[in-house]
C-alpha cells in the first residue's frame, strides 16, 4: 500500500503554490511508493482550509502536510487528524505545535527577516541616496508568516541606521488594494525610496504602481516574490533585486518529510528531507530548509520558466 | 398562457401542493446525491465521515433557518457574516478575562441579537431596503472586528468552551448537528404552527395589507432581524469553539453559501413563500455534495462550479417543466 | 419639487468635495489636478461598472456576477494576449467585451426567458464564472512579462494630458447619459422598472429589457475585464473578487433605488467618485488598515440613510406597494 | 345589424385560469361611430375580455376578427399596431416618470434620422392632449405628485395619443369627479364622431344609459345577451345581468340611534386635512362625500392609525383612545375596509380563511399556536354569512373576482366584532348585486348595533344610504346635512367648493 499524503496549500490557484506541488510530484515519484493529494480551499479561510482537511480525514490519508491560513484556527482539526493516526506536518506557513508534529519554515525567519532588511538596503544604495525611507507592503493583517517576517525585519532594522520606517500598510493580497496602498506610500512619504513587500501578490502590485507613477529609479520594489511574476518587472527597472526560497525544493522537502513521519524514519531532533538533505528540529518541532535565494537582471529570465 | 412578469415563479396551484412537490423534488435529487457519492467514493458511508463531514455546514445551516422567515418576509440580511465575525471577536474579549464558558457564550449571543437590532432598527426606522443597509453593516460590523483585534488572535478560550463544536452528545452525533437537528424542529414549528409564523406569511405576500390587517410589520420585521442576529451569535459560540481561536476574518464569505441553501430550499427570494423543510433537505443536498465531491480532491472552486450550476438548474427544473408541459397541448 | 431630486446629486457631489478638502487639509498634494486626476482615473473601472449595474436595478433586478465575468474577461484577454501577442489589442479589447456581452446574454436569459429571481442566477452565475477562470487558467498566473507592451500601456497612454483608461469612463458616461435621456431603449429600461405591470399593458417587454440590461452590464464587465487586467499587469483567479459589492454601493449610494425604477447617471457616477475618494483619500492620510473598512461600511450606511430622507413622501406611510394588479 | 358592418368581432372566446373559467365562448361585436356598453356582475369576464381584446391575455380558443380580417393578438403591441387601445380598470401607470412620458411610453416619437427621443415635440403633443380633454396638468410633472383623477385623465390622454380605432374604456368613471365625467362624455361623443368603435364598462347604468348605443351583457363568463339601448330599460338589464330582478337598490331601514362611540375632536394633519370634529352614534350611518382627493381617505386612514403626523382628541364610548397603528384601532373597535381593495385589503397569496383570521390570530390561538380548524370555523360563519363565492375557503383570495374579495375583507373585519366599521368606496367597481348585498348588510350591521362611516364618490349611494352626511372638500368638512335635509344640489355645491 503507498503512502497517501494530503499537501494543502491556503488556496489554489496561488503560482508560489502551484510550483511546491511540482516539488511534492517529484517526490512521490522519487519515493516510488507515495501519492500526493494536492488540495486547498477557494479563498485563503481556515474554514475552507478546515473543509478540506475534513474530507483528507475521511478518506484516511496517512499524512497531512499544511501550509496554514490561520496558526490556531487548524489547531482542533489537525488534533483530530492526528488522533485518527495521521502524521500532520505544517510548512511554509505554520501550525501552532500542539497542531502538528513537525513545522517545515522554507527558510529560518529571522534569516527572511534579515534577507529583506538588507535587500532594502542594497535598493536604497541604488537609488544613490545615503540614507531613505522605507516602507512595508503586507498581505492581510492576519498573515502568519508576514506577521512574523516584519517582526524579525523590525529586530534587524537597528543595525541599519540609514534606513527609516516609515508605515507598514496592509493590500489584503489584492492586487487593487495593494496598488491603492502603494500610490499612497508614495503620496504621503515624498521621501520614500524603498517599498519591501514580502508577499507575492504584493510586491506585483507595488512594482506596477511604482511605474505608473513614474517614480521609477527613485523608488524601488523589493521583497519576496517568484521570478516568472517579477520578471516583467525587473526588466522595467521598478525592481532591483528580490528574493524567495526555491518553492519547488519546499514542497519537494515537506513530502519527504511527511513520508518519513509515516515510516517512522525521524528521531525527535532530526528528519530526512531526500535530495536537500537532513532538517534539524528545534525543541518545538520546527526546521527550516535553505536560505533564501536572490534574484535581479542577471538570473531572474533563467528561473521565470521554472517558477 | 398569461405572460405577466411580476410573479414568475408562483405558479397558480396551491400553496401546500406546490411546497410539497418542491421538497420532493428536493428530496429526490440528495437521495440522488447520496446513492452516487457512495458509489464514488469508499469512504463515504462511513457514519464518523458523514459525522465529521457535518461540521462543513451544521453551523451555517443553522443560521439558514432564520434566514429562511427573514427571507420569507422580504427582507434580507447580507451581514450575518460579519455579524458572526463580530460576536466571536467579542467572546474572545470576555474569554481573556478568564471568565467562564456561559459567560462568553453570553457575550456572543449578546452581540448577535445586538447587531441584528442595529439592523432591523435601520431598516425599520428609516424604511431603507435591507439589501442596502446590510450590505453597509456588512463591512460595519465585520471592519469594528478589525478595528478590535487587528492582527491578533484570541485564543484564551476554557477548556470547556471547545464542547460547543467539538463535543459529541451521543456516539457520533455531535452537539452541532444535534442542535441544528432541535433549532430545525423549533423553526419548523415557529414558522409553520404559530401565528408568528402565518404573519411572516402574511408580511411576505403583501406588507400593506398585513399592516392594514392590524399586524405590526416593523415589528415583526425588527424581530426577525433580531432573530436572525442571535442566531448568528449562537453560530459564532459553535464556530469559535470549534477553531478554538478568534480572528476578524472567521466566517469570511459564509452570506453567500447562507443565502444560497435557503434559495435551494425553494424560499422565494421575493419572499411570500417557502418552508422550513425545504431548507432542511437543502441543507444536506449542499452538504453532501460538497463533501462527496471533496472525497475525490475536487477543488474547491470547481466545486462552487458545481453549486452554481445546481443552484441555477433546481431553481429552473420546475419553470422548464412547466414551460414543456404547457407547450404540449397546443390548440 | 424636480429640484428636489437634483438636490440629492448636488448635495452627494458636495459631500464629496469636502470630503477631498478635508483630506487636502491633512495632505496639501491631495488636491492637486494631478492627484484628482489619478483619483478620478482609480476609480474608472468603478465607474463603468456601476453604470451597467445601475441599468440591472433599474429593471428591478441585481448583478452579482460581475466582478466574476470581470476576472473571466480579463483572464481569457490576458491569456490570449499571452499567446499571439501579435494581434493587436484593440481586437483582444473586442474579445473580451464581447465575450463579457455573452456572460451577460446568460443572465439576461436566464432571467428572462425562465423569469428566475435576477439575485439567485447572479448568484449562481458569479460562482460557475469564476470557476471557469480557475479551470481555464489552472490557476496559473499571467504577469507582466508574459503581456505585450501595448497590452499594458494603453489604458496609461495620456491623451491631452489623461489617460485613456480615464477617458473611456468619460465616454462610457457620455454614452450612457445619451442612453438613458434620448433613446427608446433607455427611457424603456425605466418604464419597466418603474411599474412592470404598465409596462407589460404598454407593449414594453419587461423581460427583454432585463436581458438588455444585463447584456449592457456584460459587456461593460468584459470592458473592464481588460482594463483590470492591464491596469495591475496580472491576471489571476481571484480579480476583483468581492468588488460586485463595491459596485452595488456605489449605485446605492448615488441614489438608484434598489427598488427599480429610479436613478440617474449623474448620481450613480457621484456616487461611484464617493468611494473613490474614500478608498484613495485613507491610505493617504494614514488611517489604519484595520479602520478602514469600518469607515467604508460607515459611509455606506450613512448615505444611505440621507437618501432615505430625502426620499420621504410627506405625510403618508407608503409601504412597500405589491404589485397587485388584477390580471 | 349584420356582422359585416363590425369593427371588431369576437366569437366563441374561452379564457380559463386554474379553476375559474372565466371566458366560456362569449362573442361580442363592437361597431365604428357607436358604443357598446358591455354589462355584468363582478367576476362576469369583463375585464379578462378587455385583456384578451389588447393582446395581454391569450384566449384559449375562438377567433378575433378585426374589419373582417381574422387577427391573433400574441402582443399588446399587436393590438396598439392596429388602433386598439384600452384605459384598464386599474390605471397602471409610472409613478416616477413625466406625464409626457406616461402618455408616450411605449411608443415615443423620435427624430427621423438620428433616432433621438424628440423631448420638445412629445411635451407640446402632450400638452396639447391634456388641452384637448381639458385638463389642467403640466405634461413635464412626475405622475407621483398628481391626484387619482388627474391620473386617469393621463390615462385617457394616453389611449388617445394614438390613432384609435377601437377605444375600450373599463369602468373609467369609478375615479373621475362629475366635472370629468362630463368631460369624458365629451371626448367619447368627439371619438364616436371619428368613427371610432368604442367598448365601454361600468355598473352605473345612468352612465350607460347617457351615453351606450348597444349593450352586451355577460353573466359568470357567459355571453348572455346584447342589442341596442332603446330597446331596454334599467330592469331589464339588470335581470339579464344577475338573472333575476333585483327590486330595491337602497334597502335603507332604520335603525335606533343610540349613544355616541365615536368622537372625534379636531383632528388634524400637516398636509392632509384640518379641523374635523363629528360624532358618529350606536347605529347610524354616517356618510362622507366629496370628490376624489377631497382628503376623505386620508382622515379614514387616520382615524384607522395608518398616518402619521396626526394630532387631535379621539373617544371611543367616552374613553380617549390613542391610536397610532391599526392594531390600536381594531383594539378600540374601529376597522377599516380599505379603498384598494388587492393592495391593502387582502394577501392575495393567502386563503380565503387565512385572510379572515389574519387580524386576531392571537385571539383564535391565544397560546400563539395555529388551530387551523378553529381559523376555518370562524372564517366558514363569515365568509357564508357574506356568500363569497368560491368552492372552498381554502381558495387563494387571488382567484376571486373584485366583488368577492372586497367581500372577504368586510368578513375579515366583522369577525374581529368591532363598535365602528369604516368602508371606504365599498361598492366601487361592484356590480349591482354584490352591491345590494352591500348595501342590505350594513343595514344588518346597524341594527345589531354598530355604527358605520360609509365614504362614497357616489351621491345616490351616500343618500341611500346614510343617516347623516358630512361633506368634505380640499381636506376641511364643509357641511354636515341630517337625513332629512338632503338635497343633491346643496351636497354637491359644497362638494364643489361653492
Ligand atoms: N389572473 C387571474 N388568475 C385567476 N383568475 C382570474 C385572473 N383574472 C381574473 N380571474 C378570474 O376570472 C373571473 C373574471 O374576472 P374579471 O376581472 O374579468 O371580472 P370583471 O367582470 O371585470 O369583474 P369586475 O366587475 O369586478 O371588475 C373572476 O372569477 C376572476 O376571479
Ligand atoms: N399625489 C398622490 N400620490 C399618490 N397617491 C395619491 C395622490 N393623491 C391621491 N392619492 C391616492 O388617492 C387616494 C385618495 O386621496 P385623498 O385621501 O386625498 O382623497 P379622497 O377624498 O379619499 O378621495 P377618494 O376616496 O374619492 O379617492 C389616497 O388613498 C391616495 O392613495
Ligand atoms: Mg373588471
Ligand atoms: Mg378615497
Amino acid at each position: 500500500d503507498s503512502v497517501r499524503i494530503g499537501l494543502v496549500v491556503k488556496a489554489l490557484g496561488i503560482g508560489f503554490f502551484e510550483a511546491a506541488n511540482e516539488g511534492a510530484q517529484e517526490a512521490a515519484k522519487e519515493l516510488g511508493d507515495a501519492e500526493v493529494i494536492y488540495t486547498g480551499p477557494t479563498s485563503t479561510t481556515a474554514e475552507g482550509q478546515i473543509e478540506v482537511i475534513n474530507s483528507l480525514i475521511a478518506q484516511k490519508v496517512d499524512a497531512i502536510a499544511v501550509s496554514a491560513n490561520d496558526t490556531d484556527a487548524l489547531v482542533p482539526i489537525l488534533k483530530k487528524a492526528q488522533q485518527r493516526g495521521i502524521k500532520v506536518v505544517s510548512w511554509d506557513s505554520g501550525v501552532a505545535p500542539e497542531g502538528r508534529q513537525v513545522h517545515l519554515n522554507p527558510s529560518s525567519n529571522s534569516l527572511i527577516g534579515e534577507m529583506n532588511v538588507k535587500l532594502a538596503d542594497e535598493a536604497l544604495q541604488a537609488t544613490g541616496s545615503e540614507k531613505g525611507d522605507i516602507a512595508i507592503l503586507s498581505a492581510t493583517p492576519t498573515s502568519t508568516n508576514q506577521n512574523i517576517w516584519i517582526e524579525e525585519m523590525k529586530k534587524v532594522l537597528p543595525q541599519y541606521p540609514q534606513l527609516n520606517l516609515v508605515a507598514t500598510v496592509y493590500g489584503d493580497d489584492l492586487a487593487d488594494k495593494s496598488y491603492r496602498e502603494t500610490v499612497g506610500l508614495l503620496k504621503s512619504h515624498p521621501n520614500l525610496k524603498v517599498i519591501v513587500a514580502p508577499t507575492s501578490v504584493g510586491i506585483v502590485a507595488a512594482a506596477q504602481a511604482v511605474q505608473d507613477q513614474g517614480r521609477i529609479g527613485e523608488v524601488f520594489v523589493t521583497g519576496l516574490g517568484l521570478p516568472s511574476e517579477l520578471a516583467g518587472h525587473v526588466d522595467s527597472g521598478a525592481v532591483k533585486s528580490f528574493a524567495i526560497w526555491n518553492p519547488i525544493d519546499l514542497g519537494y522537502a515537506a513530502t519527504m518529510i511527511s513520508y518519513n513521519l509515516v515510516k517512522g524514519e525521524s528521531s525527535d531532533s532530526a528528519i530526512g528531507m531526500g535530495r536537500i538533505g537532513t532538517a534539524t528540529l528545534d525543541a518545538e518541532g520546527s526546521a527550516a530548509m535553505a536560505e533564501p535565494f536572490v534574484y535581479n537582471a542577471s538570473n531572474v529570465h533563467a528561473f521565470a520558466d521554472i517558477f | 398562457m398569461e405572460k405577466i412578469m411580476h410573479k414568475p415563479l408562483l405558479p397558480r396551484v396551491s400553496l401546500s401542493y406546490r411546497l410539497l412537490s418542491w421538497e420532493f423534488f428536493l428530496l429526490l435529487i440528495t437521495a440522488a446525491v447520496f446513492v452516487i457519492n457512495s458509489l464514488a467514493s469508499p469512504y463515504f458511508l462511513d457514519p464518523w465521515n458523514l459525522s465529521d463531514a457535518s461540521f462543513n455546514f451544521v453551523e451555517k445551516a443553522i443560521v439558514a433557518l432564520p434566514v429562511a422567515m427573514l427571507i420569507i418576509s422580504r427582507e434580507i440580511d447580507l451581514s450575518i457574516a460579519s455579524i458572526i465575525a463580530l460576536a466571536s471577536v467579542a467572546m474572545g474579549f470576555v474569554a481573556q478575562t478568564g471568565a467562564g464558558s456561559p459567560l462568553i457564550m453570553l457575550a456572543g449571543l449578546g452581540v448577535g441579537l445586538l447587531c441584528g437590532l442595529i439592523n432591523g432598527l435601520l431598516v425599520t426606522r428609516f424604511q431603507i431596503p435591507s439589501i442596502v443597509v446590510t450590505i453597509g453593516t456588512m463591512s460595519l460590523f465585520r471592519g469594528i472586528s478589525y478595528i478590535l483585534l487587528g492582527d491578533t488572535v484570541m485564543k484564551d478560550y476554557p477548556q470547556d468552551f471547545a464542547y460547543f463544536g467539538q463535543g459529541y452528545v451521543y456516539a457520533m452525533f455531535s452537539f452541532e448537528f444535534v442542535l441544528f437537528l432541535v433549532l430545525a424542529l423549533v423553526f419548523y414549528g415557529l414558522l409553520h404552527k404559530t401565528n408568528f409564523g402565518r404573519r411572516t406569511y402574511a408580511i411576505g405576500n403583501n406588507p400593506t395589507a398585513a399592516f392594514y390587517s392590524g399586524i405590526n410589520v416593523a415589528r415583526h420585521r425588527l424581530i426577525l432581524f433580531v432573530l436572525v442576529g442571535l442566531v448568528c451569535g449562537l453560530a459564532a459560540v459553535l464556530l469559535t469553539s470549534r477553531l478554538g481561536s478568534t480572528r476578524p476574518t472567521i466566517a469570511l464569505g459564509w452570506e453567500l453559501s447562507i443565502i444560497t441553501m435557503v434559495v435551494l430550499g425553494g424560499v422565494n427570494i421575493m419572499g411570500g413563500s417557502g418552508t422550513i423543510a425545504g431548507v432542511f433537505i437543502a441543507v444536506f443536498l449542499m452538504g453532501l455534495v460538497t463533501f462527496g465531491l471533496g472525497l475525490i480532491n475536487v477543488p474547491g472552486i470547481v466545486m462552487s462550479i458545481i453549486i452554481g450550476g445546481m443552484l441555477i438548474g433546481v431553481i429552473a427544473t420546475p419553470v422548464l417543466l412547466k414551460k414543456f408541459r404547457n407547450r404540449k397541448p397546443a390548440p | 419639487m424636480k429640484t428636489l431630486l437634483q438636490n440629492r446629486e448636488v448635495l452627494l457631489a458636495v459631500l464629496i468635495v469636502v470630503l477631498a478638502l478635508m483630506v487636502g487639509l491633512v495632505t496639501h498634494d491631495f488636491l492637486l489636478p494631478s492627484n484628482l486626476l489619478a483619483v478620478y482615473n482609480d476609480t474608472s473601472i468603478l465607474i463603468i461598472l456601476a453604470l451597467g449595474q445601475m441599468l440591472v436595478i433599474l429593471t428591478r433586478c441585481i448583478d452579482l456576477s460581475v466582478a466574476a465575468n470581470l476576472a473571466l474577461t480579463g483572464m481569457v484577454v490576458a491569456m490570449l494576449n499571452s499567446a499571439y501577442p501579435e494581434v493587436a489589442v484593440p481586437l483582444l479589447v473586442l474579445a473580451g467585451a464581447l465575450l463579457g456581452l455573452i456572460l451577460g446574454m446568460i443572465n439576461g436569459v436566464l432571467v428572462w426567458k425562465l423569469g428566475i429571481p435576477a439575485i439567485v442566477v447572479t448568484l449562481g452565475t458569479m460562482s460557475i464564472y469564476r470557476g471557469i477562470v480557475f479551470l481555464l487558467s489552472d490557476g496559473a498566473w499571467v504577469n507582466a512579462h508574459e503581456m505585450s507592451g501595448a497590452f499594458v500601456s494603453i489604458p496609461r497612454t495620456e491623451l491631452l494630458g489623461i489617460p485613456v483608461l480615464a477617458w473611456v469612463s468619460v465616454i462610457v458616461i457620455a454614452v450612457m447619459v445619451h442612453f438613458t435621456r434620448q433613446r427608446r431603449l433607455g427611457r424603456e429600461i425605466y418604464a419597466a422598472g418603474n411599474n412592470p405591470t404598465a409596462a407589460f399593458y404598454t407593449g414594453i417587454q419587461v423581460g427583454r429589457l432585463q436581458f438588455v440590461a444585463f447584456s449592457i452590464s456584460g459587456l461593460l464587465a468584459g470592458l473592464c475585464g481588460y482594463l483590470w487586467v492591464s491596469r495591475y499587469a496580472v491576471a489571476y483567479v481571484d480579480v476583483a473578487a468581492g468588488f460586485e459589492l463595491q459596485v452595488i454601493a456605489a449605485c446605492v449610494i448615488g441614489g438608484v433605488s434598489i427598488m427599480g425604477g429610479i436613478g440617474t447617471v449623474q448620481g450613480c457616477v457621484l456616487g461611484a467618485l464617493f468611494l473613490g475618494v474614500i478608498n484613495n483619500a485613507l491610505p493617504v492620510i494614514g488611517v489604519s488598515p484595520f479602520w478602514q473598512m469600518a469607515i467604508s461600511g460607515a459611509v455606506i450606511v450613512i448615505a444611505v440613510i440621507a437618501n432615505a430622507k430625502s426620499e420621504r413622501k410627506t405625510g403618508r406611510i407608503i409601504l412597500k406597494k405589491a404589485a397587485l394588479q388584477s390580471h | 345589424m349584420s356582422e359585416s358592418h363590425s369593427l371588431f368581432s369576437l366569437r366563441g372566446v374561452s379564457k380559463s385560469f386554474p379553476g375559474v373559467k372565466a371566458l366560456d365562448q362569449v362573442r361580442l361585436d363592437l361597431y365604428p361611430g357607436q358604443v357598446t356598453a358591455l354589462i355584468g356582475e363582478n367576476g362576469a369576464g369583463k375585464s379578462t375580455l378587455v385583456k384578451t381584446m389588447t393582446g395581454i391575455y391569450q384566449p384559449d380558443a375562438g377567433e378575433l376578427r378585426f374589419g373582417g380580417e381574422l387577427i391573433s393578438l400574441d402582443t399588446p403591441e399587436a393590438a396598439r399596431s392596429l388602433g386598439i387601445t384600452a384605459i384598464h380598470q386599474e390605471t397602471v401607470l409610472f409613478d416616477e416618470l413625466s406625464v409626457t412620458e406616461n402618455i408616450f411610453a411605449g411608443h415615443y416619437l423620435t427624430r427621423a434620422r438620428s433616432g433621438r427621443l424628440d423631448w420638445p415635440l412629445m411635451h407640446a403633443r402632450a400638452q396639447q392632449i391634456l388641452q384637448d380633454i381639458e385638463a389642467p396638468i403640466d405634461p413635464k410633472t412626475p405622475l407621483k405628485f398628481l391626484s387619482i383623477g388627474q391620473r386617469h385623465m393621463v390615462a385617457i390622454a394616453r389611449a388617445l395619443s394614438f390613432e384609435a380605432r377601437v377605444v375600450i374604456l373599463d369602468e373609467p368613471t369609478a375615479a373621475l369627479s362629475h366635472h370629468e365625467i362630463e368631460e369624458l362624455y365629451g371626448i367619447v361623443r368627439r371619438l364616436k364622431q371619428a368613427g371610432c368603435a368604442i367598448m365601454f364598462i361600468s355598473h352605473k347604468f345612468d352612465e350607460i344609459f347617457a351615453i351606450a348605443d348597444r349593450y352586451t351583457v355577460f353573466r359568470d363568463g357567459c355571453y348572455v345577451a346584447d342589442g341596442k339601448m332603446e330597446e331596454v330599460d334599467e330592469a331589464q338589464l339588470v335581470t339579464l345581468m344577475v338573472g333575476r330582478t333585483v327590486e330595491q337598490v337602497y334597502p335603507k331601514v332604520e335603525a335606533a340611534i343610540g349613544e355616541p362611540v365615536l368622537q372625534v375632536r379636531n383632528l388634524r394633519h400637516p398636509t392632509e386635512f384640518d379641523a374635523i370634529s363629528f360624532d358618529l352614534h350606536q347605529g347610524e350611518i354616517l356618510g362622507f362625500y366629496g370628490l376624489v382627493g377631497a382628503g376623505r381617505t386620508e382622515l379614514m386612514q387616520a382615524l384607522f392609525g395608518v398616518s402619521s403626523g396626526v394630532q387631535g382628541e379621539v373617544e371611543i364610548g367616552q374613553q380617549a383612545v390613542t391610536i397610532r397603528s391599526p392594531a390600536d384601532a381594531i383594539k378600540a373597535g374601529i376597522v377599516y375596509v380599505p379603498e384598494e381593495r388587492q393592495a391593502q385589503g387582502v394577501v392575495l397569496e393567502l386563503p380565503i380563511y387565512q385572510n379572515i383570521g389574519l387580524p386576531q390570530l392571537s385571539t383564535i390561538n391565544a397560546n400563539g399556536v395555529l388551530s387551523d380548524k378553529a381559523e376555518y370555523a370562524l372564517a366558514d360563519g363569515y365568509a357564508r354569512r357574506l356568500q363569497v363565492k368560491a368552492p372552498d375557503w381554502r381558495e387563494k383570495v387571488g382567484n376571486l373576482s373584485g366583488g368577492n374579495q372586497q367581500k372577504v375583507v368586510i368578513g375579515k373585519w366583522l369577525a374581529t366584532k368591532p363598535k365602528v366599521i369604516i368602508l371606504d368606496e365599498p361598492t366601487k367597481g361592484i356590480d349591482i348585486g354584490s352591491k345590494a348585498a352591500v348595501h342590505a348588510f350594513m343595514c344588518e350591521l346597524v341594527q345589531e348595533g354598530l355604527a358605520v362611516i360609509m365614504v362614497s364618490s357616489e351621491l345616490p349611494e351616500v343618500m341611500g344610504m346614510s343617516d347623516r352626511m358630512i361633506v368634505m372638500h380640499e381636506g376641511l368638512m364643509v357641511s354636515e346635512f341630517k337625513r332629512d335635509e338632503f338635497s343633491a344640489e346643496r351636497i354637491v355645491s359644497a362638494a364643489t367648493g361653492g
